[in-house]
């Protein structure tokens, strides 16, 4: 076990997945030399060189256009999109082209890309800097998601990723970039070293994890809300209510099956993400446990997202986006029936 | 007529009249030294019976048996004066009318039509043909050739020297310039040096807008304002299209990074079935281009030069006219394979949501099958 | 009353839009000379020429932006992307820009920009040529988003759109560009001709309309799938069922109320649409109606959508999308409760 | 020191050595005709009060005040000698660091930092001062300023030779060329004849990347692929930046289309407040571009033809600090207005989304003040 910040835990799983198999290479805007912005590449321009560390030209549509064509030789890119907002240039290439590209070769090409997204709020950044895109690309199939909300997860997760197949958006909460914790670093390296090491990685990563057990409401989050959903569970266990969190991890495939087998038992659903709640994540996963539950609910599955709003000014951020109290309510509201 | 614009002549390399005439070009002679009767005439077969293939698909088409066809018509020395300076090191990324490429890479042209009759999306191994799949997203397939070329670079199959030696030559449109994923991947070509030739096949029209909708210059000098050389060609001469190509990828093989090359054509026919050409073109046009049609040109110069027969001529015509034959037996022979391979191939791993979906379908199928359709 | 084709009626729809007003201009590619691939600008070149009706470069990114600096300048750009699967270039432009400019000036600016987006299946066609992306432009807020369904509402939600100083997503169901209706064209120009006829055009565009009554089953649809369910509704009506359609008109408002206020009454939804079923529309509506209309609900909502794979060839169009045994299947299912 | 790459000094135009002596540009020399002493002491004194502006916003940054700040120190020259070539009736559409043509264009220069106060996404009228939203979308605006160009030719504000004729500037750095909507604006703008001078800031830098990571050219030759003239200036010369603009004014007012300038100059601060740019470049780079300072050089030249005496320093220097402290206090004083204003402004019209979102979240908060906060 070693202590590790959750963008140190990235930064040792890319590398641990670069010194595993050569064909793995880091794109990006200022990735090289400076480390990215936010510095989860830091040293390993320096020490795995500029071809495998590429600062690129400032163009995201032309970064992931180009990783595909180097997966197309067997590569296996892994991009960091600079911030969330930055990502839309490079829509048509994940949408039309990443997502697709097997499908159409009829299972001949497989594009194991991963595409990192530093995502969601509460930096007090300027516009742009803090968006919760997941749900678009989780309308496409032909995409994997997901979002680690710990550092065991991260450095897990990426590894996994990497290990796949399958394209991944892989959404990292940039607000929990600086939690720190234990990591066990064994597990996975374990894993991807075994046979069907590819496989076990990408069925683990499909499967969200009950991260607090309870029994009278079930609250779901991803990502950055993980932390906030467990002090939920903190402050209403102090007014004597138990709360499940699950953790789910994965967007696409949505582990619903999960969430579906705690609301069986406690009747009761909240789901809390930074996007939009209209047409969000928690919009699906609402319809489903409503599909596979109904007869078991005690209440409609309330979410919490953020506002139908531009993100607004940081000075904002807090009220417009799912906070202690706003969650609080929630879980009040579907305690009422 | 343009003078100076991107539909103008200006600047172009020829090697053929339109009436068939050789002339002489200093810088690109050396690399079309190497072409014998023997392969112009395979050349202007494989040409002659490409366009054979065309005109059969679009009567398919016509006939109810393809969804949709995009004929090469006019544009075949561009395709097969290009695909002949390939080998076997080189990979290339078509857009979606390069069938005379396609043909110039082994694949069996019948097989193209597996998309337009609606089964599939991709009807070839790109591996095995060095040849990747259509792309038909406009322009999006450039970022794809560049990253596969820097992957080469990468492999160590750039400026040794040797056979292995190779270039990606990456095909797309007049109206492809416009888009930011052509200029994009210009970018990304350019300052990592990838071995890739850009191949603008000027056919005049994005469906039917002019070239002059896209640029108010000859497309080539597009190259210099990424400092990427540029060469522009009658796209309608064979040689050219052969010698100016050859030059380009031994650029490109050799390390000093991309090149691109503007072959001057016209379409000849419809953008595709379902489009109307006389709502945007004139006749007078058509006919000015009618007669510097690319197979007649290289027919000329072989007949002149007495290296085509009319017994050559007659058995590609017959070839064309069993090609064509194959080709409607082909078609009809397809038939759907089971809905459920819908649900094949969308990820390379199991998915949650694919395999539900497929799994409640075949209990939704089987119930039809139990107790008859509902409808 | 003049019989129109739903591509007439739109066509109809913007030359009277640009008779009323001559800062309503057109952009996009093939629209001049050629009337657009499916003829929907045909003749409007010649009567207004080169400068209203303009054949712009074949970049989509690069026509919506030029469009956000001419709607600056107080010109109504009405714009076509050939095919809803090429609008993705233009991703970054509609999402980033065109989305949040009247946020981002804090209402200095309006973006009277209209998105005509001809969409879905049906046609037969090549890949990319058969997508329903709408609900990934409804997530982002500052964009409002509608589909008519019939020629009528498809010359009066024209006008509507281009009227209103908000920007819009027009999703025209291509399939039914040829169905052909009595047209009245005079409510919507009276409309127009009012004192706040941009702000009632926009408040009609809010809502949707039941298109047929019932008590059993409430079913919504919008676009292409409302002449489905309507189909539905006969056939359901044989077998002694009666369903209530809902045409929701309008993706973004989308018009909850009316559906909840259908389903209290028969206590069964269904809704069909043909874009992939998860993470669609019918996703976040399925939420909305459990949410408002919990305890009416005799079943879980259901949905039916194209599956959660690529569009495939087009040969398979026709079970991949929502079709009249799938539905009615759905129908059955909700009517076991 | 590169040579022909994007970081050489090839082609620039200059009047002013580093030094401070004068030049003859006989291309440019009457575009500077104009500028007299008093002129040039006002732009010499803007570019001095808007230095002393962003220290002052860095070192609110610094305080917390601030959630970042984006300086555009060394830039001064390529900015306020760009910003005065401007008439009223021109239109400029500015990336994110274009803070001294906010100046030349009347905008309080305090006003900006609500933006970076977290206060709000933009901090001016656009239409009050001929000067567009900040956009931190890299290139995206270049399609904005583009389309704003080719509507003020419709409205037929270009190629008359009244007063009212204009044109569009837009400014973008070295690292947006690289953007795929950059390119596409240069397309629109060239076939359409737009009134649009492209106006490359070439820093050297998009955040730790070089230029040669965008280009192995200079960026002035990116115009000649798409037809459009083009001119490299030093943009540490304020002479320069002020005739070479002038002159692509005229050129786009007069209708002949758009016009792309690179002004070659050096960021001499970081990136941002957040960046650390020791991270990336040398200690000696730093050195010899600050003997390169756009302020001092034209300081420098005043006083050598003793046009700038010390009170006018003195002055400008009071005024700088006059204007910190003014900032300062604006800064502090602004308090967030209610939480509820972030419902404003979605729509144009009521939506109900929005509006029932507003709804309830005023409930919300009336709940705390009724019963007291929850947690
Ligand atoms: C991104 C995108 N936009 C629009 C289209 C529709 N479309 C198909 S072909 C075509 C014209 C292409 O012209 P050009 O690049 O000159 O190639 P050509 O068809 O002439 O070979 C258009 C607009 C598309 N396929 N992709
Ligand atoms: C589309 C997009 N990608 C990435 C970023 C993050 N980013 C902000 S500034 C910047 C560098 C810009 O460099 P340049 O264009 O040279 O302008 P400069 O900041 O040097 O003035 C980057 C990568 C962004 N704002 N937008
Ligand atoms: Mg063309
Ligand atoms: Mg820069």
């Amino acid at each position: 076990m070693t202590a590790m910040t959750m963008a140190g835990a990235i930064n040792r799983g890319m590398r641990a997945a670069m010194e595993r198999d050569p064909k793995v290479l880091l794109m990006g805007e200022d990735i090289g030399q400076l480390g990215g912005v936010f510095r989860v590449t830091d040293g390993l321009w320096k020490d795995f060189g500029p071809d495998r560390v590429m600062d690129t030209p400032l163009a995201e549509s032309g970064i992931v256009g180009t990783a595909i064509g180097m997966a197309m030789r067997g590569y296996r890119p892994v991009i960091e999109i600079q911030f969330d907002g930055f990502i839309f240039p490079a829509f048509d290439q994940i949408t039309t082209q990443l997502a697709k590209m097997h499908y159409r070769s009829r299972g001949l090409i497989n594009l194991p890309v991963v595409i990192r997204v530093p995502f969601a709020g509460h930096i007090g950044a300027v516009e742009h800097h803090s968006e919760s895109p997941e749900a678009l690309f989780a309308h496409t199939p032909g995409l994997r998601i997901v979002s680690p909300a710990t550092p065991q997860d991260a450095y897990d997760m990426i590894q996994q990723a990497i290990a796949s197949p399958d394209p991944y958006l892989f959404f990292e909460p940039k607000a929990r970039y600086w939690d720190k914790a234990e990591v066990d670093e064994a597990r996975v390296a374990t894993q991807l070293s075994g046979e069907h090491g590819a496989s076990a990685a990408t069925a683990e990563l499909s499967r969200g994890r009950v991260a607090r057990e309870g029994k009278d409401v079930t609250l779901v989050a991803y990502g950055p809300t993980v932390r906030l959903a467990m002090q939920v569970a903190d402050v209403a266990a102090s007014e004597g209510r138990s709360i499940e969190v699950v953790d789910l991890r994965s967007i696409s495939p949505l582990d619903s099956a999960t969430v579906v087998r705690s609301a069986k038992r406690t009747g009761r659903v909240v789901i809390v993400h930074e996007a939009p709640t209209a047409f969000g994540t928690g919009a699906e996963l609402a319809a489903r446990v409503m599909e596979q539950a109904f007869f078991h609910l005690h209440a409609p599955v309330l979410r919490v997202g953020g506002f139908s709003t531009p993100y607004p000014g940081s000075k904002f951020e807090h009220d417009y986006l799912p906070n202690l109290d706003r969650v609080l309510d929630a879980v009040d509201r579907v305690m009422t029936h | 007529m343009d003078t100076q614009g991107p539909l103008s002549e200006q600047g172009l390399v020829r090697m053929l009249t339109h009436t068939g005439e050789r002339i002489e070009d200093e810088r690109f002679a050396p690399y079309a030294a190497d072409l014998d009767a023997a392969t112009l005439r395979a050349m202007w077969h494989d040409m002659t019976v490409l366009r054979g293939f065309d005109l059969e698909a679009t009567s398919l088409q016509r006939q109810g048996e393809l969804g949709l066809w995009v004929p090469s018509l006019g544009q075949e020395a561009a395709q097969i004066g290009s695909g002949y300076a390939l080998r076997t090191s080189d990979f290339v990324f078509p857009s979606y009318r390069e069938h005379g490429v396609a043909l110039t890479r082994g694949v069996d042209l019948p097989e193209i039509l597996r998309i337009f009759r609606g089964l599939q999306h991709g009807a070839w191994d790109p591996a095995a043909h060095g040849f990747h799949l259509y792309t038909l997203v406009i322009g999006s397939h450039a970022l794809h050739a560049t990253g596969y070329a820097m992957a080469m670079d990468r492999d160590g199959l750039v400026g040794t020297g040797a056979e292995t030696d190779g270039a990606v030559v990456c095909y797309f449109g007049d109206g492809a310039t416009s888009q930011g994923d052509v200029n994009e991947a210009l970018v990304f070509a350019a300052v990592n040096d990838a071995p890739i030739v850009f191949f603008v096949q000027n056919n005049q029209f994005a469906i039917s807008e002019p070239t002059t909708r896209q640029s108010r210059v000859p497309l080539a000098q597009r190259g210099a304002g990424f400092g990427v050389p540029s060469v522009r060609f009658d796209g309608n001469d064979v040689l050219a299209s052969y010698a100016v190509t050859r030059w380009a990828l031994e650029q490109a093989r050799s390390g000093t990074g991309p090149v691109l090359l503007e072959a001057f054509t016209y379409r000849m026919g419809a953008h595709t079935t379902s489009d109307d050409a006389t709502r945007y073109r004139t006749r007078a046009d058509e006919e000015y281009w009618a007669e510097r049609d690319p197979i007649a040109r290289v027919e000329a110069y072989l007949r002149g030069i007495g290296e085509l027969s009319d017994e050559a001529i007659e058995e590609a015509h017959a070839e064309a006219k069993a090609l064509g034959r194959r080709t409607r037996e082909a078609v009809k022979s397809w038939s759907p394979p089971p809905t459920s391979t819908i649900f094949d191939h969308v990820y390379a791993e199991p998915h949650t949501a694919v395999e539900s979906e497929r799994a409640w379908f075949a209990r939704f199928e089987r119930s039809f099958t139990d107790k008859g359709a509902h409808a």
